[in-house]
This record gives structure tokens, C-alpha cells and sequence, in this order.
């Protein structure tokens, strides 16, 4: 049996699968299928200051081997989050991502500086593809120096002791670039990739399907795009811990994120499919390390690098 | 609400019930924790699909193991490729299914006149609740409305559990011509009744709250939205909805749906963002 | 049944569907089953100045609903199409989009020039989604300078009576902007969108599938980024003309690029699953617009943004 | 080499054999161009499938519309996802294919002692070639060779065919214990042999071409290279190859071959793209 603890710069994690910031809610409803303290840790839903309503239905649409979604970011702001959620998943000894989103710079440092000196907050992953107020609507995580002022400020903010992962959107021209800002701004890692842009038009209505007529695509869909930009993220800052995501449904697919570069992964979409997906990729990707004859989870991250030349 | 489980159920039957399907399958654990009002979650299109998402099936009963692996009922509409990979099933192969899903039929603490509304295959999950409100001392009087006679479901059902059932057809092929929410007065006149519930589509939901607070009585509806998870962890299903404190959400109808008291739901903002919801001032920012 | 007839700026063609450039080769192979000139065109494989070898093998990977290829332009050379692919397209009469791409802006020009006066060539599309040798190996269309530079200079160059349609790559932070400078430099429309970058790990090897590491994702996976592109560029550039492509195997699929703004669309890896996808596609979107009560298929261009707010 | 036509198949048989599945199909119109060395392209996964690409299979062969409608035959082995759901397939379903592809087997003007090696499945093809020589007057042995003997295929038929058959497996567990192509030389100098076919794994096809080269004879293998569109409009399907003005290209697999002249395969350049290629030299700029 492989060694599967892992690393995710100083957090060490007892195995490498977790799930993806609103894909999970805050763990209650996955714990009625399984034990979510088995699970490397919980990523929660990306959780701001304020309470946010999200936008109007439709809200979903599937797509080949896809879905769009258009929630728009709904949570119930921090204080019920810190009440209610964070509570549940201490008393339940799950180890805690806790994903944090803003308009402006400020509120991400408000929303770290409340994560401040909680126990159970393992790490904090900041979503920094959403909508950003100060350049009209563009996502910070698409301006490396927007991105740079919000992780920089969040890294300051923050408790020392929790490590700080910058998620980045693959809508970028350059992903390596951003990945680089995050890095000297002080991200202890990636988180890579977020949903990308897409959209449906429903051809009865004949408009768009979403009420926020753009969305997030996710799942097996965009499983290739995924594995890129950990690749290029992984030969461009080689040692920059990486949590690797976007359409993996099955042992084999965290593998080939794995071997990319990623030190721990995260399952989202493919948990609608399937509620027990978390568990049973981590099975899988036990089995898989073992019959490849990795002694460690470690021995196998960025694997498939050796020997391929730093590419132009 | 019983813990939801996930199933590989075999399918004991599949029988032609006028333009639906209706499945019996092997899911014991399913079977065990069934409740009128509780909805499944089924994978559709097999191995290496491209149809990711499970679609969600009221349960029309369930029969809880004995001396056979106990089995649940539902019954399927083709409507796009997913329902359409189900109805092609056979006995003998198998679904993957979760459940049971959602929050069930509330049933009234003292036996009370009821009349149940239903729309389409809406009429499935009404069903195992007349045998339940009868079973309490309560009178059931049932409506069943379709756009048409081939659409209509459960009327043999429904007359062998409550006698009397009203029929009507938009076209009216079958019963009385005209929407089933324009025999609802007459009929919670004619009982008494002091509490409605109904499962079909939304505009037909819409209608009978209205008319059920015409009546100052309650209606208890089981509401439709898209589900991409069922399971309550995505956010993509949501209904604006009036809470105890007033205040109006979006709330989850997969897990506190999908039966709401009509009265609750703002039928008219469905589709919308209604400024005053909480939490609608953050959404301007953006 | 719907007037089919189409215009991409001043070209019209009798139908909206066209071949997508690499997918069809110069038409010879499909011809064989179905006559190449019932389609709206047939766009080439991009041609180069010189003969290309293409990149090593394995060029191609499955993923889930969608393709990864790299290719690497393999081809003939503009010499040798001339000769033998544009005079067998001349003689089958089928109106014939050719391809170009460059690894300098002056090889554009060179090939705009050669195709001056070709009586078969109905339009130029121009491939600037392929690696930029001045900014090492970043695609032109990355860049908005860049890309107007070879639109700017093949317009000059090429045939005043050849639209030059300028073809994006959807790897952008904003695509907008890209479609903007080109516009501005004078393309007479887009092509939207060539393919996502993307990679697949070998969990065998252990290595990456493809000799080239990172290819073109491609298919119905990418279907919902490549309507939300045409759906931005028609937002910020209502009248420029759209060829609209990505993962279209249906007419319904068809129909949602012409409601998001397309004025004609391109059918690439469904041929591979049909090689009779291209006139079935054209079949299907006939009737659909019949079914719609669209009088003409421009009535229904850009329809799906009736009366919604130009968004922010 | 005639048009390939696209058709809905139903299946006539599956027949279980050894570790493969041999399949007839009623495909009047791609039997009618049938010659030794076609493939066909099979599409997998049915509606809504995941799987957007076609697999190739070369024919085992083909019986021309009579009586009956034409059906071709074909022999798939389980390797990965769509492989494995055309195993699931059973008699009765139809399946799209597409077909006659690529450039048979060159025969040879004069009657031609030959000698026919597959390796695995490869033996398939090479049964209605050994047909037609026989039936033009040229001698013909078999060599078969397999990892296992399960993994043997068509050593009965070759039999009837051709009399002797020289079976090896590199386990031993059938024939002689080794390579197939071990006993290449000893059959090349029994019957005088003045051609080699062949068709298995590519490893096999290179000894094949080395050995024949080295008895001074040509040898004609059938090849298998990853393809997207088994059409010729996709170029993933290339093989580096000596053209007859000496200089190597990428040829396309799908139409140039199968089928190629061993001696012009540039083996030890398959999966890299030697510099001496035309075109290479573009390459590089970027
Ligand atoms: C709580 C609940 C109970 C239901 N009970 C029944 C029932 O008993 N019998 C029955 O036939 N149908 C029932 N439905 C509707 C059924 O789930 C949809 O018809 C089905 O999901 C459509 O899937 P499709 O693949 O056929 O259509 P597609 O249009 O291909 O579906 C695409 C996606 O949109 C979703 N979707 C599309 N239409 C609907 C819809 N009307 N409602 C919900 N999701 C939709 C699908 O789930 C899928 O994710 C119920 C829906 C809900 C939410
Ligand atoms: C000309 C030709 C003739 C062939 N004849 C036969 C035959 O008679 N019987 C038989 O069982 N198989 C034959 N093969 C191999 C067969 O096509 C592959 O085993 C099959 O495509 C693998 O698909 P899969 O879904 O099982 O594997 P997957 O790994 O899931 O395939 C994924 C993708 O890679 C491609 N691919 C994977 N492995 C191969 C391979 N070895 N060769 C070609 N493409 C591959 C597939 O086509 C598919 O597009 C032939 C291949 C070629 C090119
Ligand atoms: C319904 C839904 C809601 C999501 N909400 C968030 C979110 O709140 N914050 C965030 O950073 N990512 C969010 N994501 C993106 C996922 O965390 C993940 O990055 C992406 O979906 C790719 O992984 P997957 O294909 O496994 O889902 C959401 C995805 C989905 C499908
Ligand atoms: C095998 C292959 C080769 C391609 N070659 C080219 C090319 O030479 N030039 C180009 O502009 N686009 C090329 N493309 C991109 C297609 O033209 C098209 O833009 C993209 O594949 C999206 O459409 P589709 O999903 O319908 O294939 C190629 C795509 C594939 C799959
Ligand atoms: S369907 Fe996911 S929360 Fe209700
Ligand atoms: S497989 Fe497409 S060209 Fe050969």
C-alpha cells in the first residue's frame, strides 16, 4: 500500500483527495454517504463577507461530458459560515479548505483575518476567478497584478499558520504568468484550474439557458485543459505545491494530475454523478500508485517531467 | 430525513402505462427509507456517456423488504436523451440510483379532508399519500389533469384508493374538458377539505395555492426545478421562497423541497432575482 | 423551406455550412461521400509557403466527447496546393476558403499574394492561432498587436475581391480584444474559435500521449466555450461577419452558433465520427429553421440577443 | 481503390474465439469493394456516447450480396473502452460503419510462393489474401504467432487453406515456444518464397521486413497507427516512409496504407520526426 500522505507546502494531508470549493457545500450532505474526515480534506464553498443571494435560475446546463453553472457565488456570508459550517466540520474532525471570495482587495483581507487562529481551518484557497467590482467585471485572477494585490494582502492578513492557495481561472492568455504574480506575491500554492467561460442557448426559447447567460464549465469536458495548465504551472515554477482539478471522475484521472505536477487534487463535478466519488477515486488512486509500484504518493508527483526538456 | 443511499437496483419491470414507463426496480435501501413526496436520482446513458448528470424521478411506492429484496416504483416520461436512454431499459439490466431524496409530504396530525391535485405523471407520487391520509381517518378526493388522455396517469389507482375522482383534459379527450385547477373549488367545497396537495407542472402548482388561499386552507406542492446533484451540495436548483421570519430566499428545492407550502413559494419571481431576497444587494455589486 | 443563402462580408454563399480548416484536407477524400460542392465552402487545410513535416506521432488522443491533435500544420506547400488541391477544388466547383499560416507576418503576405486573382478562391481564412515565431512560439492571435499586424498586412496583400477572415484562438483573457484590433486592422470577419490547448498523461507511460505534449482540444467537449466567444464578439461587434465552429455535429448545434451571431459555421472533428456530417448538419439546420418559421437564415443571426441588455 | 461507403450494420453473429470476438455484419455495400487488406471504421458507445472516434478493424473478409444481403466479417480484441462495448454487442444490433478503407494487399502478377505471418488478430486479413493466391496458383505457408495461445487466431482456417501452419507462442502454452518470426527464415527457404505478407504488432512487422530484406524478397505488411478519421483528412495516422524518389515523408496510414512495402517503413523513426524528412527543416523555425 502506497504511501499516500502529501504535502500542500508546510499542511501535511493524510491522502491527497479533496473536494472542490462548491461542489461540496460545507460537507454535511456528502457525510450522509461517507465519512468526509476520510477525505484528505473538505474544500468549502466559496464563502464572502456578506450574505449573497446568487443569481437567478436557470442556473445549470449539461453539456457533452460537461455542465454550465451560473450560481453566482450564493452563501450565507461569514458569520453563519464560522457559526454554522466551520462548527460541523471541527466537531466532525474533518480537515478544512476554507475558500474565500471578494469584489475588492478588502474583503478577502476581512474574510482571512475572521479565519484567524480557528483550528480547524486547515488552509485558506482563494477564489480569485470571480467577477472583480474595481476593473469592471473582469476576474482578478485574469490581471496578474489584481491578482498579486489580493493574494499579497491575504498572505499578510492571514494566520501564519495556513497556508494560502491562489485559484486560478484558466481563461488567461498566459497561466503561467498569473501562477508567477501569485508565487512572488506570496501564495504557498495553486490551485488550478477554476471553471472555464461558457455558455448554452437553448434553441426552443431560443436565448440563453443560463439566467446569468454565461457560466462555469466543469467536468471530464475540460479534463485536457486542466492537465495542461498544471503541466505548464509545473515546468515554469517547478517547486510551487500544486492542487490539481477540473473533471477528474475516477483514479486514472487524478493520476494523470498527479503525474503533471500536482501534489493533491480535488473532485467537484463528478461528485453529482456520483456522491461517493471522493472516496472511491482515492481507492482507486491507491490502487493505481500500487500497481505502478510507487512506494509514495510523493514519488509520483510530476513524474511524467523526467527527462522531457524544458519546452519553449 | 432518512440517510439517502446509492443503489445499483435491478429492474424487476418495466410496463407501457399510457405515454409513461413505469419502473419497478430492486433497492431495498431505498425502499426502506421511502416517504410519499421523496424523489430518486438516476444515472442515465451507462459507460462512458457524455450525459454526466443524474435526472430525478418521484417515487411512485415502495415495498420494503420481506420476504423479497424490497423494490421502489417510478414512473418515467420521455422528455430528452437522459429519460430517453431510460426508457429503452429492459428487465433484467440495471440503474444506479440515489435515494430517497428530499423532504416528503407533511401529513396532517388529525385526520383531514384532502384533495390531491394531479398534473401528468404528477399523479405517481399522490398516490402512496391517499393510501397513507386514508389510512389516518382522512376523506381524499382526487383530480387528475393531462394536456391529453394518453398523458393523464394513475386514474384506475386513484379510483380503487378514494372512489372519486375527477378527470379533465385541456382537449378533453378524457373527463371534463378544461385545466384540473377549474374542478378544485367545487371539490374542497364538496369535501370539506382543509388541506391540498399537488405534483405537476408549475403553473398548475401556481394555481392551486392560489385557489387553496382563496380557501384559507394550506397547499403542500411538489415543485420542479433542474437538479444538476439532487443531494443539495450544488445550488442550481432554487426557488425564491418566503422563510418563517418574512424574509424571502433562494432555497434549495432538491433538500427543502421539493413539496413547499404554496403560499411560501414567490411563483411569480421563479426565474428571477427579486431585489429584496437576501442578499440581492450583494449581487449588485457584481 | 428557409432561403439558405448566407453572406461573410461580401462574399455570399448558397448555405452556411462549410468544411473547418485540417478536418477536410482540400475536400478530395469527403467528395467521396458527398459532392464537396453542395456545401456553403470548403475551407483547406492551412497552407504554408514551404513544405511541413507536421510533428512526431502519436498526433492524437481521445478525451471525453472531444479530441486532442498535434498536428503540427503538416503540408505540401503553397506550391504544391495550387497545383494539385486548388485545381481539383476549381474542377469539382466548389467555392474554396483557403487557409494560411505563417510563422512571420511576411509569410502571410507572401501566400495572400499567391492566391491573387485565383477565380476558385472565394475567401482567406487566416490561421494566426499557430505558434508566433517573433514571440517565441505565443500564437499571434494572443496577441492583439500581433494579430493586427499579419490581418493588417494580408488585407493589403491579398485580392480586394477575397474576404480575409482573421481566425481566434479562444486561449485569450478576452477575445474582444483580439477580434477588435483585427477588425480595426481590417478583416472582413472571425473565424471563431480554432481549438483550446490541452494535454492527456499516458497512466501506462506515464508519459505525454502526444509527441507534440500539448495539442488542440477539439469536438463537442469545447462546444460551450465556442458559443460564448461568438456570442462576446457579436456582443462588442454586432456587424462584423462570424464563422462560427467548435464541436458542431447537429443542426440544433448549428442553430445555437447562428442564434449566438454566426453568419455561417464550420463542421471539423464530427466528420471524423461521420464523414456525412457536413451535409446531415446542413439537412438538419434546414429543417430546424423551417420548423422555426424562420423565413431565412439571416433572419436568425444574432436572434438570441433580441432585448438582452448589452451586458457589462 | 473503390468509394467507401458509410452503413448501418445489423449484426448477423458474435462467435466467441479464443480471446476474440468474431463478428459478421450485413454490410452489402462495403462487401461489394471488399479486398484483402481493407479495414473498416466502426463507430462505439451508441447514442450520447463520450467516445467521438471511430475504431478500425481490418476484414476478415467478405460474402458479396446473392441470395442474401452481402455481410462482412471482422475480429475485434478487447483493448480499451470502445473495444470493449462492440464485445457487449449481440446479434440483432446494428452497428455504423465505415468502409472499404485503405489500400488492400498488392497481388502479385505471377503465381508467387508466399509466406503469410500474423501475429494475434493480424491473422485475420491475411485468410482471404492466402485465398486468392492459392486460387492465382501461388503456394502459400502460414506462420502464427501469439503471446498466449488464447490470443491465437485462425490457425483452423489457415489449415484448411493452406495445409502446413507453423504455430509459436512466446509462452510456449501452443506450438513452438519463441517468436513467429524465428521460424520466418526455415518457411522462407522450405517453399522458396518470393513474397512475405504480414500483419500483427508493429515490433513483429519490423522483423518480418528485416529478415525478408535479408533473403533478398519484398515483404508487405499491414500496419496499425492511431486513427482519428480512417479517411485521410485528419493526418494523425502518419508513418515516416521512403518515397520512390528516395526521400522519407509522413505518409497517411489510413489511405497510403495499411498496407506498405516493409522495406520503406523507416522503423526505428516510427514516434520521432527524423530530420531528413521533407519538411522537417520548417519545423524547426518554430
Ligand atoms: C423533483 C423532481 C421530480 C421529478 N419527477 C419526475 C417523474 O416522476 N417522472 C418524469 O418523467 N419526470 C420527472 N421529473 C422531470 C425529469 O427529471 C426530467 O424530465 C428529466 O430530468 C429530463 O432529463 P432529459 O435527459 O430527458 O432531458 P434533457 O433536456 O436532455 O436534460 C438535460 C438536463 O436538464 C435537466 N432537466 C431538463 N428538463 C428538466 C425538468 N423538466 N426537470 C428537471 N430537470 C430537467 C436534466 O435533469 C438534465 O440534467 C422530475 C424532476 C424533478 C426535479
Ligand atoms: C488499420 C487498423 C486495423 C486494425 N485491425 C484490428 C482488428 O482487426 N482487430 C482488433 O481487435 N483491433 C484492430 N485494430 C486496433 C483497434 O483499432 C484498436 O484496438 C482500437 O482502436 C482501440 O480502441 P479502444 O477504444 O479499445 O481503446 P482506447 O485506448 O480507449 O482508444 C482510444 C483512442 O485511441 C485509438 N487507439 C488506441 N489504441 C489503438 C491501436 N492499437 N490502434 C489504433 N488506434 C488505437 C482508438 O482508436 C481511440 O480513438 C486495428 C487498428 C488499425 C489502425
Ligand atoms: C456548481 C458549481 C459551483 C462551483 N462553485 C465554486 C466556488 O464557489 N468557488 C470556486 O473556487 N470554484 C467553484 N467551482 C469550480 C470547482 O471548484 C472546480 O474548480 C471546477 O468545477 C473544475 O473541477 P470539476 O470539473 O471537478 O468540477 C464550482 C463548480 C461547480 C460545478
Ligand atoms: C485534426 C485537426 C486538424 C486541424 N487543423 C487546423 C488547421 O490546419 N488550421 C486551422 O485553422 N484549424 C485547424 N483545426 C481546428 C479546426 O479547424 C476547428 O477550428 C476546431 O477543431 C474546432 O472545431 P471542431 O470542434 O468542429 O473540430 C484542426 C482541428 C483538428 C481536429
Ligand atoms: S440539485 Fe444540487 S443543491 Fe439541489
Ligand atoms: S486517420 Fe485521419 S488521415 Fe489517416
Amino acid at each position: 500500500m502506497a504511501d499516500l500522505t502529501t504535502t500542500l507546502g508546510p499542511l501535511t494531508l493524510p491522502n491527497p483527495v479533496l473536494t472542490a470549493s462548491g461542489c461540496a457545500a460545507a460537507g454535511r450532505e456528502l457525510h450522509q454517504f461517507f465519512d468526509v474526515a476520510r477525505l484528505g480534506a473538505v474544500v468549502t464553498k466559496s464563502i464572502m463577507t456578506r450574505p449573497r443571494s446568487g443569481r437567478a435560475t436557470p442556473r445549470m446546463a449539461e453539456t457533452p461530458s460537461g455542465m454550465l453553472n451560473s450560481i453566482g457565488l450564493q452563501g450565507p456570508g461569514i458569520d453563519s459560515f464560522l457559526e454554522h459550517d466551520l462548527a460541523w466540520l471541527a466537531e466532525h474532525g474533518a480537515r478544512t479548505v476554507v475558500s474565500i471570495a471578494g469584489g475588492h482587495t478588502d474583503e478577502y483581507v476581512e474574510l482571512a483575518r475572521r479565519l484567524r487562529g480557528h483550528p480547524a481551518v486547515s488552509m485558506i484557497e482563494v477564489n480569485i476567478s470571480c467577477p472583480n467590482v474595481e476593473s469592471r467585471g473582469q476576474v482578478f485572477a485574469c490581471d496578474a497584478i489584481a491578482s498579486s494585490r489580493v493574494i499579497g494582502a491575504v498572505r499578510r492578513a492571514a494566520d501564519p499558520g495556513q497556508p494560502v492557495f491562489a485559484k486560478l481561472s484558466p481563461d488567461v492568455t498566459d497561466i503561467t504568468l498569473i501562477a508567477r504574480a501569485c508565487a512572488d506575491a506570496g501564495a504557498d500554492g495553486l490551485s488550478l484550474i477554476n471553471t472555464l467561460l461558457g455558455m448554452a442557448i437553448d434553441t426552443d426559447t431560443m436565448r440563453p439557458v443560463l439566467g446569468g447567460v454565461t457560466g462555469g464549465l466543469s467536468g471530464p469536458a475540460i479534463r485536457p485543459v486542466a492537465v495542461r495548465c498544471v503541466w505548464q504551472v509545473r515546468q515554469a515554477l517547478p517547486h510551487l505545491p500544486i492542487l490539481g482539478m477540473g473533471g477528474i471522475r475516477s483514479g486514472l484521472d487524478a493520476l494523470q494530475f498527479i503525474l503533471a505536477g500536482a501534489s493533491a487534487v480535488s473532485v467537484g463535478t463528478a461528485v453529482f454523478g456520483d456522491p461517493l466519488a471522493p472516496v472511491r477515486v482515492l481507492a482507486e488512486l491507491d490502487a493505481e500508485l500500487d500497481a505502478r509500484g510507487f512506494g509514495s504518493l510523493a514519488d509520483a508527483v510530476g513524474f511524467a517531467h523526467r527527462d522531457v526538456a524544458a519546452l519553449v | 430525513m432518512s440517510n439517502p443511499v446509492k443503489e445499483t437496483a435491478e429492474i424487476f419491470s418495466v410496463q407501457k402505462v399510457g405515454a409513461y414507463y413505469q419502473f419497478t426496480v430492486v433497492a431495498p435501501g431505498i425502499a426502506a427509507g421511502f416517504a410519499p413526496g421523496h424523489f430518486v436520482a438516476v444515472a442515465v446513458g451507462g459507460e462512458n456517456t457524455s450525459m454526466i448528470l443524474r435526472r430525478a424521478f418521484a417515487l411512485l411506492g415502495a415495498t420494503p423488504s420481506g420476504q423479497f429484496a424490497g423494490t421502489i416504483q417510478f414512473v418515467v416520461a420521455e422528455h430528452g436523451a437522459g429519460t430517453r436512454w431510460i426508457t429503452q431499459r429492459r428487465a433484467g439490466d440495471t440503474l444506479d440510483i440515489v435515494g430517497p431524496l428530499g423532504t416528503p409530504f407533511p401529513l396532517p396530525s388529525a385526520p383531514s379532508p384532502a384533495v390531491l391535485v394531479g398534473g401528468g405523471y404528477g399523479t405517481a407520487p399522490l398516490l402512496p399519500l391517499a393510501a397513507g391520509l386514508i389510512e389516518a381517518g382522512s376523506a381524499v378526493e382526487f383530480l387528475l389533469g393531462a394536456a391529453t388522455s394518453s398523458r393523464l396517469y394513475g386514474e384506475l389507482a386513484a379510483k380503487r384508493l378514494a372512489g372519486s375522482v375527477t378527470v379533465t383534459t385541456d382537449d378533453g379527450s378524457a373527463g371534463e374538458k378544461g385545466l384540473v385547477t377549474e374542478a378544485l373549488p367545487a371539490a374542497i367545497e364538496r369535501i370539506g377539505a382543509e388541506v391540498v396537495y399537488a405534483c405537476g407542472p408549475m403553473g398548475m402548482l401556481r394555481a392551486v395555492g392560489d385557489i387553496s388561499r382563496a380557501h384559507a386552507i394550506r397547499a403542500q406542492v411538489a415543485v420542479e426545478e433542474s437538479m444538476a446533484c439532487g443531494i443539495g451540495v450544488c445550488m442550481t436548483c432554487v426557488l425564491p421562497v418566503r422563510g418563517d421570519d418574512g424574509r424571502s430566499r433562494f432555497v434549495r428545492s432538491c433538500v427543502d423541497g421539493p413539496v413547499f407550502d404554496a403560499d411560501r413559494v414567490r411563483w411569480a419571481d421563479v426565474g428571477t432575482l427579486p431585489p429584496d431576497l437576501l442578499g440581492a444587494d450583494a449581487m449588485g455589486l457584481h
